[in-house]
């Protein structure tokens, strides 16, 4: 544990925002697979090393974190996902989702699905779970994700209590169908609803004891619990013989072992007490792409490494400047050196594999040292000659925060000081304007959008900390606003990418790279196929 | 408890100016001591000069990303680090935090420990009861969890900060001893005569009473200063410690430790075994030290 | 002696009230300094006041007291004082009563401490013996050295590599030679919740290797200076035998030091335990600590350190008490 | 655990103490195989040499002790501290700490066996059985920790293989044997709970456990106040007439010596410097040393004058001279004693002393 636990459990944290998106990965192939795919190998059962002791399994809109979120991925269907390779929507529990002008949606659902205790899984179950996720009173987590909805300042008001129980913008129309109505026109609300740990149906039996629910939850997904959760030590999920829906369910079961420190739980898979691992520590990716070979895989995480940049501090102000320093970080290096190669540098504020991504976007990304040099002399420097980095010492930042900085000075013959605070009272800094320079942070994407790289980082009411603000703000709020109202997803795309080139154009941030993930697998494991929303497909794995 | 530590000091005590200088002759005789006395003045003059061992200055040098994690070679004879930085100069410039920490937070305790335990030890009642219930409180915070709860406090973490919070852990143990010692020495028949002749309370303590009490008191002391060392290296690993770019032996051992099972074994092998070799002699010195100022050890 | 335990336990009142007063207020201050605990669960992403205000509020964090910086919160602090006399120790942000994240955890813990109380005891007592009995000897010189080096190395270090050859060489050559169950276990890289004993052998090896080496250097030394007692003359003078002399004659009387260190490392060895549970993967108290304090689950934290706390005073009392049993001098009125 | 063993039900009793007995046994061992010759002599010691190698360098505590005790007889042993007394007593025993201290030459022959020659085993199986000794601080010689009849018991288990409760009942009677009222509750008792002269009789009472046939009093009474002290030296007496021992009495009190003992030996340096029977040396002294001794005692006769003192201090052990150790301090010293060691002249009469002028100190 130790430093290691410490950057996990930031990580831990931070991911939860970060992160969350994931989800989907239940469903993806499902629908081309059905049944075909579970009878061929099936049987057996494996295990997983998990990071953490996953934070709620009930209710599901608790859950805003990865663990938690691939454990209910196999216990939940939900409603729909997103194939990583195409991005077409994989319909789940859900039989159609559409929308004639963007503001209201009709979800109809496939009929006969039922929760693993029997109850039918119809429109009441969904709206009941949705309007329980968005009640001020019950704190969720994902409450959030229900803003959009029409009646939602009703059970969440910003101020005072609720006045309703329910959103107004949910009506159940019969078993089968439901009605949602958006406060203004959103093109990306399907997407969004991808996220099925806020999303999922909740079972009376589950609403009448929620705590019983979370030590045992009652899913709809292929798996369903087998015993109770052991909190930090296992959960388990076996096969659920009467499941109708469209994921596989390849082995009989699956253990989800709960790890602190992933560079333990590498030497458990080494023992083979383990049979795979969610995530290999940087250190360990040498011996275990050598140990491993093929069974070691690196997948883009849909992570957005970034600095920020405080637009209150003089110095940064000057858009050369920004530029300038953008230029001199030699990201491939970093990446290899430092991150062992499990990253890929930035060409774009959105991740590659979301719809609108693009691989050349960012012309002050390419590093270029002497260019950097000239433009940096030219814009005047910066006062002092010294430029402050910040970042949270407990998320395993530092070495790459430092490899910048050593950057800067071999290149710009700048001096530098780090700048460092745990996790909250960092976030704190960086609310109260309290940072002296380029600020580190990531995001996870909650869904796969280009919106949702875009408006929860620099729109209004966001995580838009370094006050980006000027003529070239104005214009992206306006671009966003105007992809927002389009009718579909597909059609809003090319507008989101003039919003991202006014961001690579302005550099409220310096786009630094995508993040990877790794996994590694026992040999008695095939069809491991990596989700780009950190989930892996556990459905999907065969055990031999 | 109390009753504990006075009889952990028993014997002590009769002994003053003979004591010391018995002492110090065992000391000086004992190849063992002078070896670690040695070893401890190096690492003194590593944090005190250390542009006299190393030629990069204070900072650690130029680091290339590029020279990342090389191998022992002439121009760098340990490696470089993570960064590219040069391993000895790290190695060095390391021991400057360790022993700033190590002498600072030895130096505050002791003299709080001390104070406090003739305070309590000296004048009892009502002042020894709630001097000694406040000792229990932090005496009983487990060390480590304490360390960890009082530095997320702090949010801050340097050097100061660091030896801030291991005072405010450590001095109950010293306090505690010397409580026993004063108590102990108090009753003794010359202090009695002292009190008889009319000496002040003050000059009875300094002249009596801390003399002859203090001797348990320096070895804990001295033990401590080894025991700082790997405190820093602990919270360091745990997150809580030093921060970079401070170079320090725990944050270079913590980080080298990752990749050493990797492949990179020096990355963990010269600044553990730096830190190794301080604090066993520092342990060793502090061995030496209570056979001398106990004779009937010898 | 009844009433000498009274008193005592008495005492622990002031004690336990103040620590929970002073993590309270430590808590407190690093709420009012470094902010709500709360925004940091959703990680980079700035949560809409609502969700925030409400997950606040749920959690009790809205009191306006956190707002000033250097306020105490008495109020909070009674409250919580009031939950406690109806068992009510508060939950985490996972909604998970303390008291069942304690009776998960404690019972790991105090497993992994009994095994390296009895290791380092064991282990600790006849190495200081071996070298008590030869002083200046190979063996006193061989042990005295390599304790010494043990409680150099930084347990950190020392975990993992007591991990990796245990775990990745031992362990895996016995299971290949088909071992049994339980003995592979023993040498498992992790622990295992199948084996709750056998797995925690050699984290408990190496969380009582520390302390293993002030018990032996302490039982040297007192058994040095105990052989030189009178008493043990007059043993030798009845024609007892060496083993009887020292093994009964002078141990009893050595071990009065070295138990009053076990009884105190005691408590030690339940707080300190969190590099070794992080290591080894041990879902004990250490962990649930460490985590509650990076997330600011300040209820959590009160608790268990004063659980801590307390099993550090009892530990203590205990010593005392044996005190008087080992030495039938020490009286306690 | 005496405790337990009272409590226990008859039927357990029975088993335990088979039990017990069979382990005991097993552990009990005899002197009587090693050999000795029950026509010869009790105790003869020949030309002792023990020292001490510190890193100071080697100390020559005893330097050629020879002396004799045969059945009844009470020798005493006289000397100041250092003088090598305790020294000779511990090597007769076998318990010296070695290291530093080191056995060099000479015999200790008791009933013809040299006991310096037998193996560590068979050499602990005399002790206790056939020589015992009671030590001078009482309170520091018993074990804190054990109850007194739990260390008095110890020598019939260990030696005899008596059971618990047969160890116990003897250590009740010993107790009573040395007079201590109450003696069978008493022996629940630990030693800190007994004034100095009832622990000085637990000691003399444990050294009296298996009857040995010669008992060594290294200072019995130093510690003790005087009215207590002459008891003490009666009970020893009574028990020496009663049991026919022979009684070894180490002091450095004259008047302690010359009611008790038959023979005298006096020791300077690590050296017997006059031997001599007790009526001849304090009637006249052959070596300036026993004079000096005898003359430092306050005596009521000589009431109102100054009290002798012997100037200087004894020799260091590590350097001792080429000559005369008494040398320095002798008023009666020649050039002749600086560089030539005076042996241990025959004064006659079974008389002898280390001085190359006794005549002179004998005719003062």
């Amino acid at each position: 544990m130790g430093r290691r636990t410490t950057r996990r459990l930031l990580v831990g944290l931070a991911t939860i925002a970060m992160f969350a998106t994931a989800c989907s990965g239940s469903d993806d192939e499902a629908s081309t697979d059905t049944d075909s795919g579970s009878d061929t190998a099936s049987g057996g059962s494996f295990s997983l090393a998990l990071g953490s002791d996953p934070s709620f399994l009930a209710p599901t809109a608790q859950c805003y974190e990865s663990t938690c979120s691939q454990v209910l991925s196999m216990l939940y269907t939900g409603l729909l996902s997103i194939d990583p390779e195409t991005n077409e929507q994989i319909l789940g529990d859900a039989e159609s989702i559409d929308s004639p002008d963007g503001k209201v949606w009709t979800v109809k659902l496939k009929p006969d699905l039922k929760f693993h205790n029997g109850e039918p899984v119809d429109a009441d179950a969904y709206v009941r779970a949705w309007n329980y996720s968005a009640y001020g009173p019950n704190a969720t987590q994902t409450g959030f994700f229900f803003s959009p909805v029409e009646g939602y300042d009703d059970v969440a008001p910003a101020e005072g209590d609720p006045t309703a129980k329910e959103m107004s913008g949910l009506k159940v129309v019969d078993d089968q169908t439901i009605e949602i109505t958006l406060s203004e026109a959103f093109s990306q609300w399907p997407l969004v609803m991808s996220y099925t740990p806020a999303f999922a149906p909740l079972s009376q039996e589950c609403e009448q004891d929620l705590e019983a629910c979370n030590e045992k939850p009652i899913g709809t997904g292929p798996y369903m619990m087998d015993g109770a959760w052991q909190h930090n030590k296992s959960i388990t999920v076996a096969k659920w013989d009467d499941y109708t829906g469209p994921n596989s369910a390849s082995a009989d079961g699956i253990e989800f072992r709960l790890y602190s420190d992933p560079k333990t739980a590498f030497r458990d898979w080494q023992a083979g007490e383990v049979d795979m691992l969610d995530t290999v520590d940087p250190s360990q990716v040498p011996q275990a792409q050598a140990l491993a070979g093929e069974r070691f895989l690196s997948v883009d995480s849909g992570s957005f490494n970034y600095l920020g940049i405080p637009f209150y501090v003089e110095e940064l102000q000057n858009v050369d400047i920004r530029r300038a320093l953008s230029m001199a970080i030699d990201r491939q290096t970093i990446v290899d050196q430092v991150l062992n190669g499990l990253a890929t540098p930035a060409s774009d504020v959105i991740a590659p594999f979301v719809t609108g991504s693009r691989d050349d976007a960012c012309q002050y990304c390419e590093y270029d040292p002497e260019a950097a040099k000239t433009l940096f002399d030219e814009a005047g420097g910066i006062e002092d000659n010294t430029v402050e980095i910040w970042f949270n010492n407990d998320g395993g930042h530092e070495d790459w925060v430092q490899a910048v900085a050593e950057g800067w000075k071999n290149d710009l013959g700048l001096e530098y000081s780090l700048e460092s605070q745990p996790f909250t009272p960092y976030l704190k800094t960086l609310e109260e304007e309290g940072v002296g320079g380029p600020y580190r942070l990531g995001w996870l994407p909650d869904y796969p959008s280009a919106e949702n790289y875009l408006d929860p980082l620099y729109g209004e009411g966001s995580s838009n900390y370094g006050q980006w603000a000027g003529p070239e703000h104005d214009a992206f709020l306006a671009t966003i606003e105007e992809a927002d109202a389009e009718a579909s997803a597909e059609a809003a795309v090319p507008i989101y990418q003039e919003a991202a080139d006014i961001v690579l154009s302005d550099l409220p941030v310096f786009p630094l790279w995508y993040g990877q993930t790794s996994i590694v697998y026992a040999e008695n494991l095939d069809n491991v196929v990596y989700d780009p929303l950190q989930q892996i497909k556990l459905g999907d794995v065969t055990v031999s | 408890m109390s009753e504990l530590a006075t009889a952990a000091t028993a014997g002590h005590t009769e002994r003053s100016g003979s004591l010391w200088a018995d002492a110090w002759r065992e000391l000086y005789r004992n190849p063992v001591f002078v070896v670690a006395s040695v070893v401890v003045l190096i690492v003194m003059s590593w944090a005190v000069f250390p542009t006299l061992w190393t030629s990069t200055g204070t900072d650690g040098g130029t680091c290339e990303l590029v020279d990342s994690r090389l191998g022992p070679s002439s121009e760098h004879i340990f490696g470089t680090t993570f960064q590219g930085c040069d391993m000895y100069s790290h190695v060095i410039n390391g021991a400057r935090p360790s022993i700033i920490i190590a002498v600072l937070v030895t130096l505050a305790t002791t003299l709080i420990g001390v104070a406090l335990g003739v305070i309590a030890g000296f004048y009892g009642g009502w002042l020894d009861t709630v001097l000694s219930r406040i000792t229990d409180v932090f005496l009983g915070l487990p060390f480590l969890l304490g360390a960890l709860v009082f530095l997320a406090l702090l949010g801050e973490q340097n050097i100061w900060t660091v030896s801030a919070v291991l005072v405010v852990l450590s001095w109950p143990p010293i306090t505690r001893i010397m409580r026993g010692s004063v108590i102990q020495v108090k009753a003794l028949d010359y202090v009695e005569a002292a009190r008889a002749l009319g000496a002040s309370n003050m000059s009875i303590i300094f002249r009596h009473i801390l003399p002859n009490s203090i001797a348990p008191v320096i070895v804990l002391a001295t033990l401590y200063l080894g025991g700082f060392v790997s405190a820093e290296a602990t919270l360091t690993f745990l997150g809580v410690g030093l921060q970079i770019p401070e170079i320090s032996w725990g944050i270079t051992v913590a980080q080298g430790q990752d990749y050493a099972i990797a492949g990179y074994p020096h990355l963990l092998i010269f600044p553990c075994a730096a830190l190794i070799i301080t604090v066993l002699a520092f342990i060793v010195m502090g061995d030496a030290m209570r056979d001398a100022l106990d004779p009937r050890g010898r | 002696m009844g009433r000498y335990v009274l008193r005592r336990l008495l005492q622990f009142i002031p004690v336990l009230l103040g620590t929970m007063f002073l993590l309270h207020y430590l808590q407190t201050v690093s709420i009012q300094i470094n902010g709500n605990p709360i925004t940091a669960l959703f990680g980079d992403r700035q949560p809409p006041p609502q969700t925030l205000a409400a997950i606040t509020t749920a959690f009790g964090l809205d009191d306006p007291c956190l707002q000033q910086t250097g306020n105490p919160c008495l109020g909070m602090f009674l409250d919580r004082m009031s939950g406690y006399t109806q068992g009510d120790f508060g939950v985490d942000f996972n909604r998970q009563p303390i008291t069942r994240l304690i009776a998960d955890a404690a019972p790991v813990t105090v497993r992994l401490t009994i095994i390296a109380v009895l290791f380092e005891s064991l282990v600790g007592i006849l190495a200081g013996v071996v070298a008590g009995i030869r002083k200046n000897g190979f063996a006193d010189n061989f042990i005295r050295l390599s304790t010494t080096l043990v409680i150099s190395v930084p347990v950190f270090v020392l975990g993992v590599l007591v991990q990796i050859g245990s775990g990745l060489y031992v362990g895996v050559w016995l299971r290949d030679n088909g071992a049994p169950e339980w003995l592979s276990a023993a040498f498992s890289v992790t622990y295992q919740t199948d084996h709750p004993w056998a797995s925690l052998l050699v984290p408990g090896v190496v969380l009582g290797a520390f302390s293993l080496g002030f018990i032996a250097r302490l039982t040297r030394t007192s058994l040095i200076e105990t052989l030189r007692a009178d008493y043990v003359r007059t043993a030798r003078a009845k024609g007892l035998s060496r083993r009887r002399v020292v093994g009964i004659h002078a141990l009893r009387n050595s071990l009065i030091p070295v138990v009053t260190y076990i009884g105190i490392d005691l408590g030690a060895l339940m707080g300190g335990a969190l590099v070794t549970e992080g290591i080894f993967n041990i879902p004990g108290v250490g962990g649930l600590v460490f985590g509650s304090v990076a997330a600011g689950e300040t209820p959590v934290i009160i608790a268990v350190v004063t659980m801590l706390t307390l099993v550090f005073l009892l530990a203590s009392l205990l010593v005392d008490v044996l005190y008087a049993v080992l030495d039938p001098r020490i009286r306690y009125e | 655990m005496s405790a337990t063993q009272d409590i226990k039900p008859a039927d357990t009793v029975g088993i335990g103490r088979e039990a017990s007995e069979k382990q005991s046994r097993k552990e009990a061992a005899r002197s009587d195989a090693l050999g000795f010759d029950p026509s010869a002599p009790l105790l003869e010691v020949e030309d002792l040499h023990v020292e001490f190698r510190t890193r100071e360098g080697v100390a020559h505590a005893i330097n050629g002790a020879s002396f004799s005790l045969s059945e009844g007889e009470t020798l005493g042993i006289l000397g100041e501290s250092g003088s090598g007394k305790s020294v000779t007593a511990q090597a007769i025993m076998g318990i010296l700490d070695s290291p530093p201290a080191f056995v060099t030459g000479g015999q200790v022959r008791l009933r013809g066996v040299d006991l310096l020659t037998l193996p560590e085993e068979s050499r602990r199986l005399v002790r206790a059985d056939r020589v015992a000794m009671v030590f001078q601080d009482a309170l520091s010689s018993l074990n804190p920790v054990f109850t007194v009849g739990h260390q008095l018991a110890e020598p019939f288990r260990i030696h005899r293989g008596y059971s618990k409760q047969e160890a116990r009942k003897e250590a009740a009677s010993l107790l009573d044997l040395v007079g201590i009222p109450a003696a069978s509750g008493r022996v629940h008792d630990y030693p800190h709970q007994f004034s100095g002269g009832m622990r000085q009789r637990v000691m003399i009472a444990m050294a009296l456990a298996l009857d040995p046939d010669v008992l060594i009093a290294d200072e019995p009474t130093t510690a003790l106040d005087v009215t207590v002290q002459a008891q003490i030296m009666k009970l020893l007496a009574d028990l020496q007439a009663e049991r026919n021992m022979g009684l070894i009495l180490i002091t450095h009190d004259m008047g302690v010596v010359a009611d008790v003992a038959d023979k005298i030996c006096v020791m300077y340096a690590g050296r017997i410097v006059e031997r001599a029977d007790v009526h001849s040396t304090y009637g006249n002294p052959a070596h300036p040393y026993t004079k000096a001794l005898l003359e430092s005692i306050p005596r009521v006769d000589l009431k109102g004058q100054q009290l002798a003192t012997i100037e200087g201090l004894p020799p260091n052990l590590t350097r001792l001279p080429d000559g005369c150790s008494f040398e320095p301090r002798c008023s009666w010293a020649r050039e002749r004693c600086r560089v030539d060691d005076p042996p241990l002249y025959d004064v006659g009469a079974g008389r002898q002393s280390a001085c190359h002028y006794y005549e002179e100190v004998l005719g003062s």
